[in-house]
């Protein structure tokens, strides 16, 4: 019988940048590795924790910022490890609409910002981020969707600092939005990856290697051919799709899933892709960034507790070139 | 003209003219599509969800949840309200407590009932049954105290015994004080659903809902919370209905059960 | 369905107290009083007085807070089978039809119910509801209902009958027609009766004796025979030692209530 | 031990064996504190919530946006409720929107009221005066009906005015129903506001439940509960006691204020 | 507050029909009855027959569905100023004081203030309650809530007072006292009495005239003047014509109820 699995994103599972996920099983990936994934959504990534501690959820999807602060001295170490990197480059951006002044981010000084919570993980990032540049804004939670486009519309915020995929989504309405130019290190920080218990990686290395092979040749098949992505995404769940004129969806769609893919295949140029891997640099920049942002008292952590390239090796032991075929030839 | 008819035409009329206007006020101003959808893309939405049927998955889950839980958390009220209202010492030492629960807002609780009780349905249950749960229980308490003591005498007078009593003419009594609590109970009980929907799901209107906001599409959003109109509307309806027919003595029925 | 006969009612320096919210009410005080059996006894006394606390002292609803009540000789304890007890207010179930409540009694008491069916109907066509057995009580007037509570007290043919001004809501004929009725259900079946009435004319009609009670706290102040012949009828209300009886019951009313 | 006595120690009895019992199971059967956390954990977050000062700046803010909600919605439903019932017309047109909006779960909405009336305080406030509004409007309404007819005759026979009959006898003798609507209001007007704080906020209760959710400080998660719950009962309370001072003369008032 | 004495009442084939949930529901039909400026009138009828819905015929609060209806020579078109009106029920605003409630006229019509608080003061005392003035209704026994009742349908000093079985909870005595009062209070100001009653002896005792209506719907059966002297006291009630009266009055009724 095939391994059961059960994958939980931190929002919910409707957004596209899922697609990939939901695509491995449409087209047949997880039952080649001998699993039946299930999928399930919950709001924020300490929601979705217990349930991996549990056991009722086997892998997780959530960003670093949480897991990190629990090997602060004196707090209870989670026993799980991330071991695929997924949004290997940050997907939080700083958006001003078009005809803004700021041209780069130190014009936003003594500016407001919109931010989707104040319990975002990106918001001990950004204050870092804005503590390296010098400068100092006004946070604002203004939530996601139609309330943070009107804010930033009406002038209730100067700039967005929201996801990747949500300012894909405001392009679609036909906005014109510019993204301003981030510090390198802090573009680096990869944000969320898949995270499973430590026991599941001994117990079950195979069954987990597995998953990840089946993303990373999803993710292939959606970046060779993101309509047939977007088109599973929406059999899966069609109470997503997008009402009305069927081709405008697909287009604005497609336009949200492609900014999440750059994400996911942000690999150093000239190299063979090396799906999943985590480079240990990044991995103190962000403990650095955690620290600056006041979100952990201290720099003495070692993130190697908390993450594993050990099954990388494995996610990438397929043909490549046959996926992007099969893909192109998808309809 | 006769009354029966004015009031079915009348706020028909009115139903027409505001989807006018909105009609009117979305195309003709240009109110974009995020802020409020036009009414042609709500009823596409409706069409892609109930005749295509994108939704009936949705609208059953959040039904499945709603109904387990409205008749667990209800039948739990009725049961604990019996004792509660029978025994003097049970009252006496639970009363703070059920002040203090009855005056928590319960979906604040829906985080930890998700570390309880898991994402499946259980947490929905659970949480919908939570909600359900004190209306119904006050309710049912203070009807059964307020059973006219002359009825109580009487049946007293005619030997008959403590559960007769409570079977025979307290609960009767009661019923229209109950009817109220189920009454509320169904719409508070959709609210428990939607939060713990909003929390942890996959499925349900209230995960319709959520992911609607984040695509910024206003007529999906607009369309499930009409559906969740329905399912209110509905819900009330029949229990307003069972409440003149099981109730048929009580000529302030149709007051009582208008009160939320 | 048949019950004793021995249910004189005696009671011995009576003392009732209501422990209310605002302390405690003395209802009755220190009252002696004595029913024998298969008497007809009626109790007047001013509104407040404490009337229809003795009914519940002898029908075992409230307990005496000193003296002693007894019935058939034993003390009184609880409520008893063989005691048929009519309401001040009319107190039927509104959810019941109206031969439903005239059952009730059969019911809570696990008595034979094709006997009191029976019964049912033929204490229906004496109160003039038959029509309205299948009716619900909001849907009769006030009399009617009281006339319900009026059977169903009977229905169970008690030994004792207690009756808490069972003929206040009705009007003038209904009510004189209703006196007449009693009496002679009353002189066929020699039961006790226990009365009570805000109306002289009423009480000298009916009873053997009539107990007059003092304002609240309750004590006996006077105990009269009413030495009419039976039957009486509306001639009966005509003659002089009638009235003479009224005016007698009347001043002294009027001493209590000065 | 007299009757008061016993109603306040028994169940303080009960309260201490429960903080007792938690106690003992977090610390003898190491129960993670993200299931449930340590009573000591949650006595140390209300301390530094309370006594030093962290959250009151949360509980000043979910308290304004409640109270002013309250009042607004209240009002309103309050002065909306006496034109539908006074006036015939209005009813009959209206009544089944009322309908309608009043069994939708308002909390839904949440989304939508941010997108109208964006992220500040103004957003909380219309959740919350959104939710009072329909107990109150409809416990209004059938109050005003409820008026026994007699007392509407005597007005008349005395050549009374309409509004002197609404002012002088409707509205003392809808006071009943009237603070039972209030009652239901208080309680939900919190969880209106507490869903608002879920979807966006910087401040409150809802948002200091949340944040603790996302670091998971169940401790926090507790405490925050707990200064809810004191807020709902605080609110439940202080209406309780106006009803019993106002509405004197209805001896009903202490069982009316129990139904939620 | 002095108000007009011509207040005559006629009624000429007065219809009057309720339009019911469950059809229309005749409660008059064709009623002639005249009262003189002065007079004082009893009305006599079964229960449900159609007294209560006469006066508010009377006092202008229902419309007549046919017929005509006049006082002092024109159309009754609402409520008047200068009519007083004592319900069958006490019907008391719970959350006023005793006195608050018998101002409520005073209140209403903006009559003077001072002149009324004098009135209340003199009023209270006559049915009894001066050491009630302060308290509110709930605190009441039935029969004071009553009576204050009738305090507050003469606060105004009507020229036409119409009073609906304000009698009825009374206990015997405070009812004789209440009829010999009224009796005192009309020969003293001579104003125009409408008085409903289903007592026999009542009627008797305070009319002028008795009107006796049939079962429903009412109409006029018998207009009998009522020729005992004035004023009438405990003694005209022992008399042979007060008798006379009642059992003619009581056979009339036998016949209208059989
Ligand atoms: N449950 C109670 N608690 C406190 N006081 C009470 C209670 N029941 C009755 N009383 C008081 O006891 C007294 C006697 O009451 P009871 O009902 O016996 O009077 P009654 O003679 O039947 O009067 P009525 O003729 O008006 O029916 C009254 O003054 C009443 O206020
Ligand atoms: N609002 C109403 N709608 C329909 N029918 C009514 C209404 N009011 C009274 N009736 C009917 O009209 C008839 C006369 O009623 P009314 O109150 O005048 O009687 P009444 O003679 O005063 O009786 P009672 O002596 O019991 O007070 C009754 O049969 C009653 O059922
Ligand atoms: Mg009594
Ligand atoms: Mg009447």
């Amino acid at each position: 019988a095939p391994t059961k699995l059960v994958y939980a994103n931190v929002t919910d599972m409707s957004t596209l940048s899922q697609a990939p996920v939901v695509a491995a099983k449409t087209l047949g990936y997880y039952k080649q590795e001998n699993l039946d994934v299930e999928f399930m959504g919950f709001k924020g990534t300490a929601t979705m924790l217990p349930q991996l501690l549990a056991d009722r959820i086997q892998i997780g999807y959530p960003n670093a910022d949480t897991i990190l602060q629990s090997l602060e001295p004196g707090r209870e170490r989670l026993p799980v490890k991330f071991f695929y990197n997924s949004v290997r480059s940050s997907s939080w951006e700083f958006v001003v609409l078009d005809n803004s002044p700021a041209k780069t981010m130190k014009d936003l000084n003594g500016k407001r910002l919109g931010v989707g919570a104040l319990t975002f993980g990106n918001v001990p990032l950004t204050k870092a981020e804005f503590k390296k540049l010098g400068i100092d804004m006004q946070l604002v939670p203004v939530g996601t969707g139609s309330a943070a486009f009107v804010a930033l519309k009406t002038g209730q915020v100067d700039a967005l600092n929201l996801f990747d995929t949500q300012d894909a989504t405001f392009e679609t309405q036909g906005e014109k939005i510019r993204r301003l130019e981030q510090l390198d290190e802090y573009k680096q920080l990869f944000s969320n990856g898949f995270i499973t218990t430590d026991a599941m990686l001994r117990k079950n290395p195979e069954a987990i290697a597995g998953f990840g092979r089946a993303v990373a040749k999803a993710t292939v098949f959606c970046d060779a051919n993101p309509q047939a992505c977007v088109k599973m995404f929406w059999k899966a769940y069609p109470q997503t799709k997008p009402s009305g004129d069927e081709a405008k969806a697909l287009a604005d769609s497609v336009t949200v899933l492609k900014s999440r893919l750059v994400r996911l295949n942000d690999f150093p140029a000239g190299q063979p892709k090396r799906w999943g891997e985590y480079d240990p640099q990044v991995w103190k920049n962000f403990v650095k960034a955690l620290h600056d942002g006041g979100q952990l008292k201290t720099t003495d952590i070692k993130p190697e507790d908390i993450y594993t390239n050990a099954l990388v090796p494995k996610f990438s032991d397929f043909d490549a070139a046959k996926v992007v075929a099969q893909a192109k030839a998808y309809k | 003209m006769n009354e029966r008819i004015k009031s079915v035409v009348y706020p028909l009329i009115l139903f027409a003219l505001i989807l006018a206007l909105w009609s009117f006020a979305t195309s003709r101003f240009g109110i974009p599509t995020y802020i409020l959808p036009p009414l042609s893309g709500v009823v596409a939405a409706l069409r892609h969800g109930f005749v295509e049927g994108a939704y009936w998955g949705d609208f059953l889950y959040t039904l499945t949840s709603v109904v387990s839980g409205y008749a667990a958390g209800c039948t739990c009220a009725f049961v604990l309200g019996c004792l509660f209202a029978e025994f003097r010492p049970v009252e006496r030492v639970l009363h703070p407590f059920v002040l203090a629960l009855q005056s928590m807002p319960k979906v604040a609780l829906a985080p930890l009932i998700l570390v309880w009780f898991g994402f499946d349905l259980a947490s929905k249950v659970v949480m919908v049954a939570l909600v359900c749960f004190f209306p119904m229980f006050i309710n049912t308490v203070v009807g059964l105290k307020a059973t006219p003591p002359a009825l109580i005498d009487l049946m007293r007078a005619f030997s008959a015994s403590r559960w007769q009593i409570l079977l025979r003419i307290k609960i009767p009594s009661a019923a229209g004080h109950i009817f109220a609590g189920l009454q509320i109970s169904i719409v508070l009980g959709l609210i428990g659903a939607i939060v713990a929907e909003f929390v942890s799901s996959t499925k349900g209107l209230g995960f319709l809902i959520n992911s609607a906001t984040a695509q910024m599409d206003t007529s999906t959003m607009f369309a499930a919370l009409a559906s969740l109109a329905v399912l209110g509307i509905a819900g009330s309806q029949l229990v307003r209905w069972l409440h003149r027919r099981i109730v048929f003595w009580d000529r302030a029925a149709s007051q009582t059960t208008l009160s939320e | 369905m048949s019950t004793s006969n021995k249910l004189a009612f005696r009671a011995k320096g009576l003392v009732v107290t209501y422990d209310s919210s605002r302390g405690p009410v003395k209802a009755i005080d220190g009252l002696d009083a004595t029913v024998a059996d298969g008497e007809f006894v009626s109790i007047l006394g001013p509104s407040g007085c404490g009337k229809s606390t003795l009914l519940k002292i002898v029908s075992g609803l409230l307990k005496p807070s000193a003296g002693t009540v007894e019935l058939g000789g034993a003390s009184i304890t609880g409520p008893r089978r063989d005691i048929g007890i009519v309401f001040q207010q009319p107190t039927l179930l509104p959810w019941q039809t109206v031969l439903q409540n005239i059952l009730l009694p059969i019911r809570t008491l696990g008595l034979n119910r094709t006997e009191g069916r029976a019964r049912a109907d033929a204490l229906l066509r004496l109160v003039g509801l038959e029509k309205f057995a299948n009716n619900y009580p909001h849907e009769l007037s006030g009399g009617m209902q009281q006339r319900i509570g009026i059977a169903r007290g009977m229905i169970h043919d008690p030994g004792l009958l207690l009756m808490d001004e069972p003929f206040a809501a009705l009007d003038a004929m209904t009510r004189e027609h209703m006196m007449a009725e009693l009496q002679r259900i009353w002189m066929a079946a020699g039961k006790s009766v226990i009365f009570i009435t805000h109306s002289i004319p009423e009480a000298v009609f009916l009873s053997d004796r009539v107990l007059v009670l003092s304002q609240r706290p309750a004590h006996l102040v006077k105990d009269m025979t009413i030495a009419l012949p039976r039957p009486r009828t509306e001639e009966t209300m005509g003659t002089r030692e009638f009235g003479e009886y009224c005016t007698a019951l009347r001043a002294l009313f009027n001493e209590i209530t000065r």
